[in-house]
């Protein structure tokens, strides 16, 4: 009952020996960069949006379906225990990723937004009462957003935000009349998809423990762009998506202390799920199998694994340093352009490579249709940001966000095309 | 290489949204309705005068892309003089015309025609529309009003214009 | 900006002109069966927990993967706009399949599990007061059960059950006192995972709706083994998974009418799933949006598509004509071995090919293991219906399940290997 | 062919298993257990008897698989004369074997050695490690309540036996 192969594929940027960080040999293993978009080479920078996958994940799927498929858990054959072994391996390396945490305490979800619901609705239900407070920030994506002002709602608990400095960073002058021992959750994103920002968690889940509330930071942006160690950061829930980070969509993952876990109801139920059930009572099954009812996305979970390889491979200080040169290098050009504004800090150490911005003269969903048609992916809206938008004072910015098989090629495509676009307008 | 932008931004296009029609703001209005474009957050406000059952002036003021901006700008140079009967019924036509669907006859459209081209870019439909149904739901507030007494009604949502096109 | 091609592959039963049901060519479209387990030729009698996957949905994810990845709904850029049509075409192909109805009535999941939560949450916590009545039957799986069960303990309901039969039916003789005016809604398995057994669901939603109630179908099992026609049921709710129809992991389906998705507050929130959003307050986007918060299992729903063309070309008229055959033989050979007994109804007309068996000597987990040393996959346990055990007396079941891939070898081989493992234990 | 089936139904296996020992009934109990396999329903229930702190006696009634039974009366062979230090030693050798882990000198195990073969099927380790459980709680309840004061105690669920497999 061997496991897939899953070493036998190093990422091509350690083809011949050298260990540098050659974009251009991760670009071969990407292959949708391959092709062309109405006649151009594809740019893609929307990979805050979802990222594109190595080979290594493509086939990962191809030869689970091939050579494993099979439901987990309860079964008593070859390819039941082959996809099991495999699924529970995800989890193992998950839990290594973030830090080396126990793998009982990584969770399934089909993505960062159910796991951030499924804290709000199962440690919120049981936790948050009357009068509470939820601590969030000006920045937060939605889906670490709307679970908390619903949750607020249906208990009566006041949602609260930290404000942000004119340059989009967390601004900490009146936190601690903000985080408060009324303060029960404060939920925070690791890395805003807007900004950029990387804000200070650690700071801020010390300040929570000292009120005797919990953190739970949203990591979507965060692990999939830097080194990640929960324990480090000492928070109480992380969350994030595989599809952010070169992996299948449809699987996120959940990480809490174990406690937490235990004393939490579940949130979905059915299958596998279980210890005993009648129609009148129901007791659950231990942790992690309480919280991933029925089938999960097994083939997605178990091509995950390969993308974590690929970062692994890469190493995610290495990633978090060619983020850092190549958001410099991309700030320093779109600011060289005219009437064009950056939204989020402008030093590169204190953020990610989602960069939003916006031009004077054209509407970003003018601009992202024009790159478009020069093979140029960005996006452009709200980016599922609304109060951060109206705090900005925009309807909507551009967007372009930066990966691994992102260089500065990439970035002067873009520059070159926005310089067009005015012409194009006419305007 | 790029028919198809060029098929979407085409010079009539580009000329309304560079020189928008309707801009000149009116002191009186019979009707005011504002609408947004729920996917992407961009508004319009627009103010109507009648004469006697037939659109007599109008000012339209769109905060979004080149092509709310210049359906707008075309919607104003169309309605003026029109009937709510013929407002209506281009406003259906241009509809259909994004859809995709068959339209008896575009000749009459004149410059709405070029709208077109927006039909190969789905997400930016609703641009298209927001103006038209904004208008539309202006009249018909206007309508239903009269019929059951005087005061102005403003909106600002646009669920017909979802449903015509969240699928 | 085409839609993903998906016409070029014809299952091969189709190969050379041929109409007839050709078990041989559609298994050579399953690479998977390909393979020898345990130095045996692979006999995979296991569908009823996930079924295997076609070439041309496995081919589906690789393309999708290497030519259209990106995220959906709010892009501008022609990746984006393609993922979304090919995401959007799958909820239209899905509307058909199930007997035409509207798209927007088609919510993806992450499977059948989460679709049925779904409903027990939304319209559950809606609609269920203090001494309503839930009927379910003493077959269901326990994905349409612990919901049930556990919203009844939530609002002081109550839950009851329709019994058996001998033989594995509904006994409805005493249902006009189980389903009653107090009754608010009838949820019920289309066809049994244990039993094989297909239910009278049109009949009891007659029942339901003279009583005022609403009927959720649970159609995990049908879906993929039977045409399914929604409105000719007379069904509110029907749900359904992906994996057991062809499909990938990670994606179900609930239908419900539009009225009645309209009327009920979202599940999960965040994302793609609101229309306006402040601090204190959030409008919803209309169906189906507003239940599908976050970044859905895009690849998985797309290569859904080829899914449902696979068992529209073979025809699911033919799909289940061949499983009232196959599972005709397959009780006929079973009944023919000593000391062994079937659960559920022997009469294949009446039920589908998940076939529940026990031998008076060998423990099923026993002779699952050994049938896998013979390169048979069956399982064996209690298969998620813990209160249909203990209906049936007893603590497991071996289940052998059938699909279109089964032929008359499959079961001989079955049959040869039951044979050999009393001599095997020596009991 | 079957190297992997056979490594797990030994001879020394299916023979416990076709004569389990420990059939018969014992008319006095000083340590009643029961435990049940979660993963698949089965369940086993024990009696002993003591004399002077070792197992003098055993009832082990099982309804489980092949593995389970074989288990139980490889148990009640062993425990008989065994002090509560040495049964619960060897439990913790036998989960160890289960786990895969190097144990230490497997001589005396007999022939509990012969469940070695069933680590190489994960979802059969529950099976063999039943029995060992549910004693082990079984002499734990014993333990606690001779310090608290006499009254039986019996247990149903095998929390400690998921924490060891539910990995
Ligand atoms: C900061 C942040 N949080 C949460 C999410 C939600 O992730 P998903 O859509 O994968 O559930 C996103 C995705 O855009 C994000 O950027
Ligand atoms: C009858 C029935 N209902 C529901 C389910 C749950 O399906 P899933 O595990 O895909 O959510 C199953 C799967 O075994 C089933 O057989
Ligand atoms: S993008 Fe907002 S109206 Fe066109
Ligand atoms: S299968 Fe139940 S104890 Fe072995």
């Amino acid at each position: 009952m061997s496991m897939p192969s899953d070493t036998d594929r190093k990422p091509a940027l350690f083809g011949s020996g050298d260990t540098g960080f050659d974009v251009n040999r991760i670009k071969a293993d990407f292959p949708i960069l391959r092709q062309k978009v109405n006649g151009h080479r594809l740019v893609y920078l929307d990979s805050a949006a979802s990222s594109q996958k190595p080979q290594a994940v493509i086939d990962a799927l191809d030869r689970y379906y091939s050579q494993i498929n099979a439901n987990i858990h309860r079964g008593l054959h070859t390819l039941s225990e082959k996809a099991t072994a495999a699924y529970e391996n995800t989890r193992e390396h998950s839990a290594r990723f973030i830090g080396g945490v126990k793998p009982e305490e990584i969770i399934f979800t089909n993505g960062a937004t159910e796991a951030i619901n499924l804290v709000a609705s199962s440690w919120g239900g049981q936790n948050i009462g009357e009068g509470d407070e939820i601590v969030i920030t000006e920045m937060e994506h939605h889906a670490n957003l709307v679970p908390w002002v619903i949750l607020a709602q249906r208990k009566k608990a006041v949602v609260k935000r930290i404000p942000l400095t004119p340059d989009g960073q967390l601004d900490l002058t009146d936190i601690e009349n903000i985080v408060t021992p009324r303060t029960k959750l404060v939920a925070v994103g690791h890395m805003s998809n807007v900004l950029g920002t990387i804000n200070p968690v650690q700071r801020l889940a010390e300040l929570a423990h000292k009120n005797g509330a919990l953190i739970l930071a949203d990591g979507a942006q965060a692990a999939p762009h830097m080194p990640v160690d929960v324990k480090q950061l000492g928070v109480d829930f992380y969350t994030f998506s595989a599809h952010k980070m070169l992996g299948p969509t449809g699987v996120g993952v959940l990480w809490a202390r174990q406690e937490l876990l235990e004393a939490m109801p579940p949130y979905n139920t059915g299958g596998e799920m279980i210890r005993e059930v009648s129609f009148e009572t129901v007791t659950w099954a231990d942790v992690p199998h309480k919280f991933e009812a029925g089938t999960p996305n097994i083939a997605g979970v178990v091509a995950f694994h390969e993308a974590l390889s690929y970062l692994e491979a890469i190493g995610m200080d290495k990633i978090r340093e060619h983020a850092i040169a190549l958001t410099g290098y991309a700030i320093d050009s779109l600011l060289k352009l005219d009437r064009l504004e950056i939204q989020g800090p402008l030093d590169p150490t204190l953020r990610g490579g989602a960069i939003s911005f916006t031009d004077a003269d054209i509407h970003p969903h003018d601009l992202s249709t024009f790159l478009d048609s020069r093979g140029i992916a960005i996006r452009a809206g709200h980016h599922c940001a609304q109060p951060l938008m109206r705090a900005l004072g925009k309807v909507a910015t551009a967007r372009a966000s930066l990966y691994v098989y992102n260089d500065e090629a990439d970035i002067d495509a873009l520059v070159d095309a926005i310089k067009q676009v005015r012409s194009y307008f006419g305007v | 290489m790029n028919d198809i932008l060029d098929e979407m931004y085409r010079d009539i296009i580009l000329d309304h949204y560079r020189s928008p029609r309707g801009k000149k703001l009116i002191d009186h209005a019979d009707i005011s309705s504002t609408g947004q474009n729920p996917s992407c957050g961009d508004e319009i406000a627009m103010q109507v005068t009648l004469d006697d059952g037939t659109v007599k002036d109008i000012h339209v003021g769109c905060t979004g892309c080149a092509i709310s901006v210049a359906s707008g700008s075309m919607l104003a140079e169309f309605v003026k003089g029109k009937s709510f009967e013929e407002v209506k019924k281009v406003a259906e036509v241009v509809k259909k015309m994004l859809k995709g669907e068959e339209i008896p006859d575009s000749d009459e459209l004149g410059d709405i025609d070029a709208l077109k081209g927006v039909r190969q870019f789905p997400v930016r439909i609703k641009c298209a529309l927001l103006a038209w149904m904004t208008l539309i739901e202006g009249i018909q507030n206007f309508e239903k009003q009269k019929k059951a007494g005087p005061e102005t009604v403003t909106t600002t949502e646009e669920d017909e214009q979802n449903a015509a096109t969240d699928q």
